[in-house]
C-alpha cells in the first residue's frame, strides 16, 4: 500500500486542525460549563460569548517565556510535552467520524488507538521525572501507579465489544451496530467505559496526577508557555479521542437518522466530553488507594464477569 | 507527646525527601508553610512553620485606646470578624460594667449567627476544594454572598465590620433589615438540602473524609481543640452554652456534637451549626424589642484596674481575650488566645503516618485563619 | 463542690477559692514556679484543657509573671494561674511533655518575653523570624 | 452477605454520585449570580464604606470642618493631617488642609463618628485606582471646595 506524500500531507494538517479547532472549542466548552456549573457566566469578553478565549489565551501564552529550571533534565522536560502531544495524530489515523471521513481505514484501528493511550502517562512521567520538582515526581509517580488499575478493565470492555462486532476495525464495529446501539446490550460495560476513560484522560475525580489542592498542579507544575499548552492540547485531545472511541463502540459511531454521519459522530462525542467535564465539576478527587481499590476491587471484577457473559450469551 | 520534629535536610539516603508545602500552596489557605519529611506519599513528620503574616496585635492593642483597638481586633480572623468585635467590647464592657440594651444584644446575636453561618459556609466550599471539588465553593459563594449583603446592609463593610461599639451598636438596624434576614433564613432552609445532596451523601467524599484525622478526646484536651473540631471528638462544649455572653442564654439552640472524631464528623457538626445558627437567627429576629440601640457610655474609655477573661464561641472555637487593665484609657496586657493556633498545634501529629492527599483533607477539616493564627 | 477543679486543686493541697465569675474566671491562683508542672498534671489528670500560656511584663515592679490559663469542657472552670519569675533572667519549667499544645504557647511567650522554659521540648521561634533575640512584648522594647 | 453488601454499596454510591450530578446540572440551567462589571453593577448600600470625604457647608461652601482634629487623634492608622485657620471675621476655625493617607486607611469609620461638626462622610467610591501610590498617600479632601482664604 503505497500513500503519496501529497496525501500525507494533507491528512497532517486536517488532523492538527481538528487537533487544534477541538482544543479550541473544548476549553471555551469546560469554561462554559463549568462557569454555569457555579452560577457565573464563564467567558464572556472575546467575541460572542467568549468563544474567542481560548484563543487570546493561546497567543498569550506564545508570547510567553519557555522557562526550563536550572536542575532539570534538559532533554526530558523538552521530550515530554512532545511525547505526549504526538501519539495523538497517529490515534487520530483509523478514526471514523463519518462513513467516508477517515483518514485511513486500518483493519486493527482499534488496538492503534488503544495502543497510543498508553503513550500519554509516558508523557507525565517523562515530565514528572524531567522538572526535578517534588510535586512533579509525585504526579508522575501517580500516573504510573494507577495505569494498570485502569488500562485491565478498559481493555475487558474493548474486549467485550470486539467479541460482539468480531472486528478490530472500528469502521466495522461501527458497522455492526446497525440494528441497535451497543449500549443497549451492554450497558454496565458502558459505564465502566466511562469511569476508565475518565481515569484515562486524568480527568477529575481521578486527576490525581495534577491534583491541584495537593500537587498544585503535578506534573506540569514547572512547565509555561508552549509547554504548558501543549499539556493542556493533549490532554484535550485524549478527551476527544477517548469520546470518539466511546461513540464508535457503544452508540453507533456516525449511524443515526436525518442528520449527515459526521454531524451525529460530533454530537454523540461531544455529548459523553460534556459528561466527562460534567463529572469534573461534580466530585471531589478520590485518594490514589482508592482509586487502585475501585480499578482492582470493582471495575475488574464488573468487566470480567460482562466479559464471561457476554461470551456464554453469544456461544448459545 | 510532641517530640521536636526530627527531619533535617541530609536524611535523604534512605528514599525520604523534604517537602516545602506552602507558604505558597492552595491546600494552606493562606501563608502557612509546613515542612513535610515525607517516604513516597507518607509523611513522616509534620512541621507547622509560623509567623508569615505575624502583625504583633497585642503590642499593637496595648498602644492604643480601647476604641482604636477595635477596628483591628477584626483583622485576625477575618472571616469570623462579628465574633472578635463581639469579643472585644465586651471585654471592655465587663470590666466598666457597662449594660447594653436589649435591642442591640439581639442585633449583635444575629449579625454574629449571620457571620458564624458564613463562615461555616466558606469553609463548606473551601474543603471541597481542597478535596479536589470545585463546584461547592462558589455554591457556598452564592448563599454567602447574600450573607454579606446583609452584613453590608447594616455595617457598610463586608468582612471587617467594626460595627460593635461599647455599650451597644454603631448604627441601629431597620424593618428592611430584619424583614430581609427573615427571607434569608427561609430561602437557606430550603437550599441546604442542595448541600447534602451535592457533598454529604457523595460517596467519595465519605471515603476522602471518614476514618481520617482522628482526634481522640484525651488529645483534645492536651492541645486545648475548640469549636467544631472538638465537637466532632465527643464534648458538647460549646461557650454559648457554657459561659452565655451577650444573651445567648435567651436563646434556644443545641449544641450538636459527634463522637468519630474524624473529619467527616467535624464536618457534620459545622453543617448542623449553620442549622442552629438559622434557628438563633430566627428567635432573634422574633423577640426583637423597641428601645435606644447604644447606651450612654463616657467618650473616653477609662476601665477601673483589674482584668478579664472574655471567652467567645467563634466559628472557628474558642476566643479568649484576657486583658489587664491599670485604669489608664490604654489596655495594659492583651491576650488574644485564638482558636485557630490551639486547633493548628494538632496538625502534626494528626498528619502523621497519612497521605499527603488526607494531611491536605486534615488541614482543610481544622478550618484555621493563618492569619489568626499568626495575629 | 466536687468540681473537677476543686479535686484538682486539692490534689496537690491547694485551697479553692472560687471567685465570682464576672471576669470570666472561676478561680484565679498565685502559685510558685516548682509548683506549676504538679498542678498541670493534677489538671490533666482531671481533664481541664491548656488555653494558653503567656506572660506579663511590669518593669516598674522589676517582675515578669507566667500566665497560664486552663478550662474544663464541661465548661465555666476557667483556671487563671500567675507565677512571678525574675525580670532579669526569667525561667518557667515547661508543661509541654503534660499539655502538647503548651509548646507552642510557651515558644511564642519564650520569644515574646524571654522567659526560658525549661524542658520545653521545642525551643525555636514561633511567630518571629528564626534568628530573632528581641522580645516585642516587654514593655521596654522600643523597636528593632 | 459480603457480597450483598458489596453490591449495595456499588448500587447506593453511583446513586449518590447521580443526586450530585443533578444539583450541579441544576445550577447550570439557573441564572448566573454573577454581574459583568463594569458593565452592570452591583448595588451599593446606603451605609456603604468607602474613604471619607469633606462635606461643605450649605451657606457658605466652606468645608464643615473647624480643624478640631479629633479625627485625626482617634484615627488607629494615624492617616489623616487636619490644620485649620481663623478666618478674621468668624469665631471657629475652618480647615485649610485635610490630607487622607489612604495606603493606610482601615475604614473602620471611626473618624467620621468622632467628628463633632458631622464634616465628614463615606464617599461612594470602590474602584480606585492609580499610576502611583502617592496618589492615595496625600489624599487633598478639601479639593473642589471653597475656601475663605482664596484670593
Amino acid at each position: 500500500m503505497s500513500i503519496s506524500p501529497v496525501t500525507i500531507v494533507c491528512y497532517l494538517l486536517g488532523i492538527s486542525a481538528v487537533v487544534g479547532l477541538n482544543a479550541v472549542i473544548l476549553v471555551w466548552l469546560e469554561r462554559k460549563v463549568a462557569g454555569h456549573m457555579h452560577f457565573r457566566y464563564g467567558p464572556m469578553e472575546v467575541g460572542p460569548h467568549g468563544l474567542l478565549q481560548t484563543l487570546a489565551d493561546g497567543i498569550k501564552l506564545l508570547g510567553k517565556q519557555f522557562l526550563v529550571p536550572d536542575a532539570a533534565d534538559r532533554p526530558l522536560f523538552l521530550l515530554a510535552p512532545v511525547v505526549s502531544l504526538v501519539p495523538i495524530f497517529v490515534a487520530m489515523v483509523p478514526l471514523p467520524l463519518g462513513e467516508t471521513l477517515q483518514a485511513w481505514e486500518l483493519n486493527i484501528g482499534l488496538l492503534l488507538v488503544v495502543a497510543l493511550g498508553l503513550l500519554n502517562t509516558l508523557g507525565i512521567l517523562l515530565a514528572g521525572w524531567g522538572s526535578n520538582n517534588k510535586y512533579a515526581l509525585l504526579g508522575g509517580s501517580r500516573a504510573v501507579a494507577q495505569i494498570l488499575a485502569y488500562k485491565i478493565p478498559l481493555l475487558l470492555c474493548i474486549l467485550t465489544i470486539i467479541m460482539m462486532a468480531g472486528s478490530y476495525s472500528l469502521r466495522q464495529i461501527a458497522l455492526a451496530q446497525k440494528d441497535g446501539w451497543y449500549i443497549l446490550y451492554q450497558p454496565l460495560l458502558f459505564i465502566i467505559y466511562i469511569v476508565t476513560i475518565t481515569l484515562e484522560t486524568n480527568r477529575s475525580p481521578f486527576d490525581f496526577s495534577e491534583a491541584e489542592s495537593e500537587l498544585v498542579a503535578g506534573f506540569h507544575i514547572e512547565y509555561s508557555a508552549m509547554g504548558f499548552s501543549l499539556f493542556f492540547l493533549a490532554e484535550y485531545s485524549y478527551m476527544f479521542i477517548a469520546a470518539a472511541l466511546a461513540s464508535i463502540l457503544f452508540l453507533g459511531g456516525w449511524q443515526g437518522p436525518f442528520l449527515p454521519g459526521p454531524v451525529w459522530s460530533l454530537l454523540k462525542l461531544y455529548g459523553i466530553i460534556f459528561l466527562l467535564m460534567w463529572f469534573r465539576w461534580t466530585f471531589p478527587r478520590l485518594r490514589i488507594d482508592q482509586m487502585l481499590h475501585l480499578g482492582w476491587k470493582i471495575l475488574l471484577p464488573l468487566a470480567l464477569v460482562n466479559f464471561l457473559v457476554t461470551a456464554g450469551v453469544l456461544a448459545l | 507527646m510532641s517530640a521536636p520534629p526530627t527531619y533535617s535536610l541530609e536524611s535523604t539516603d534512605n528514599g525520604n525527601f523534604l517537602l516545602n508545602l506552602g507558604p505558597q500552596h492552595p491546600g494552606t489557605h493562606g501563608v502557612l508553610r509546613v515542612v513535610l519529611q515525607m517516604d513516597g506519599e507518607y509523611i513522616l513528620a509534620a512541621d507547622p512553620v509560623l509567623g508569615y503574616g505575624h502583625r504583633m496585635q497585642e503590642k499593637i492593642a496595648e498602644n492604643m485606646t480601647y476604641l482604636q483597638a477595635l477596628p483591628y481586633v477584626c483583622r485576625m480572623d477575618y472571616l469570623g470578624a462579628m465574633s472578635y468585635s463581639l469579643a472585644w467590647v465586651c471585654a471592655v464592657e465587663k470590666l466598666c460594667s457597662f449594660e447594653v440594651p436589649e435591642r442591640a444584644v439581639h442585633v449583635r446575636v444575629m449579625a454574629c449567627e449571620l457571620n458564624r453561618i458564613a463562615s461555616h459556609l466558606l469553609w463548606w466550599g473551601a474543603y471541597l476544594l481542597d478535596l479536589g471539588a470545585f463546584t461547592p465553593f462558589l455554591q457556598a459563594f452564592a448563599d454567602r454572598e447574600q450573607i454579606l449583603d446583609l452584613l453590608e446592609y447594616i455595617t457598610g463593610s463586608r468582612l471587617t465590620y467594626c460595627y460593635f461599639r461599647f455599650g451597644g451598636l454603631a448604627a441601629d438596624v431597620d424593618d428592611v433589615f430584619l424583614r430581609r434576614v427573615e427571607d434569608f433564613v427561609t430561602g437557606f432552609r430550603q437550599r441546604l438540602p442542595r448541600y447534602h445532596d451535592l457533598v454529604t451523601g457523595n460517596v467519595i467524599f465519605h471515603h476522602r473524609s471518614k476514618d481520617v484525622g482522628v482526634i481522640l478526646p484525651f488529645e483534645a484536651a492536651g492541645y486545648g481543640v475548640t469549636g467544631p473540631c472538638l465537637r466532632g471528638s465527643g464534648f458538647a462544649y460549646d461557650v454559648r452554652k457554657c459561659e452565655p455572653y451577650s444573651g445567648y442564654d435567651r436563646f434556644e439552640f443545641a449544641v450538636p456534637a459527634e463522637q468519630e472524631g474524624d473529619c467527616l464528623a467535624r464536618y457534620n457538626v459545622r453543617m448542623a451549626e449553620m442549622e442552629q445558627s438559622l434557628a438563633i437567627i430566627e428567635q432573634a429576629v422574633a423577640t426583637i424589642p423597641d428601645g435606644p440601640y447604644r447606651a450612654r457610655v463616657p467618650r473616653v474609655i477609662r476601665p477601673p484596674a483589674g482584668e478579664v477573661a472574655m471567652a467567645v464561641e467563634t466559628p472557628r472555637g474558642e476566643l479568649v481575650i484576657f486583658m489587664v487593665s491599670d485604669g489608664s484609657t490604654r489596655p495594659c496586657r492583651v491576650k488574644f488566645r485564638v482558636p485557630s493556633f490551639a486547633n493548628l498545634s494538632i496538625f502534626a501529629r494528626l498528619a502523621r503516618g497519612q497521605l499527603l492527599a488526607d494531611a491536605l483533607a486534615i488541614l482543610g477539616s481544622l478550618d484555621m485563619v493563618i492569619p489568626e493564627v499568626d495575629r | 463542690m466536687n468540681s473537677p477543679l476543686a479535686t484538682a486543686l486539692a490534689r496537690i493541697g491547694i485551697d479553692y477559692r472560687p471567685r465570682v465569675p464576672a471576669v470570666g474566671l472561676r478561680c484565679s491562683l498565685h502559685i510558685l514556679p516548682e509548683q506549676i508542672r504538679s498542678l498541670a498534671r493534677s489538671l490533666a489528670g482531671e481533664g481541664f484543657f491548656i488555653e494558653t500560656v503567656t506572660a506579663e511584663d511590669m518593669p516598674e515592679q522589676n517582675r515578669m509573671d507566667g500566665i497560664y490559663l486552663f478550662n474544663h469542657y464541661e465548661g465555666d472552670m476557667r483556671l487563671l494561674v500567675r507565677v512571678t519569675v525574675s525580670r532579669s533572667r526569667p525561667h518557667l519549667p515547661s508543661i509541654g511533655r503534660i499539655f502538647p499544645g503548651a509548646v507552642w504557647h510557651e515558644r511564642e511567650t519564650a520569644e515574646m518575653f524571654g522567659i526560658t522554659f525549661d524542658g520545653c521540648p521545642d525551643s525555636r521561634n514561633l511567630l518571629l523570624p528564626e534568628e530573632a533575640t528581641f522580645h516585642p512584648l516587654r514593655k521596654d522594647f522600643t523597636g528593632v | 452477605m459480603n457480597g450483598y453488601r458489596y453490591l449495595a454499596g456499588i448500587v447506593t454510591g453511583s446513586v449518590s454520585l447521580l443526586k450530585g450530578m443533578r444539583v450541579t446540572f441544576a445550577n447550570m440551567v439557573s441564572r448566573p449570580h454573577t454581574v459583568q462589571w463594569p458593565r452592570q453593577t452591583a448595588p451599593l448600600p446606603a451605609r456603604f464604606r468607602g474613604h471619607i470625604r469633606m462635606l461643605a457647608d450649605e451657606e457658605t461652601g466652606f468645608p464643615r470642618c473647624f480643624a478640631c482634629g479629633s479625627c485625626a487623634r482617634i484615627c488607629p492608622s494615624a492617616c489623616i493631617t487636619v490644620q485649620g485657620r481663623k478666618p478674621g471675621d468668624r469665631k471657629k476655625k475652618v480647615a485649610v488642609r485635610f490630607l487622607l493617607d489612604f495606603t493606610k486607611c482601615s475604614l473602620c469609620g471611626l473618624c467620621v463618628e468622632s467628628c463633632p461638626a458631622r464634616a465628614l462622610a463615606f464617599s461612594r467610591d470602590y474602584a480606585l485606582a492609580g499610576y502611583r501610590d502617592t496618589e492615595f498617600r496625600t489624599m487633598d479632601l478639601l479639593e473642589g471646595l471653597a475656601s475663605p482664604f482664596q484670593f
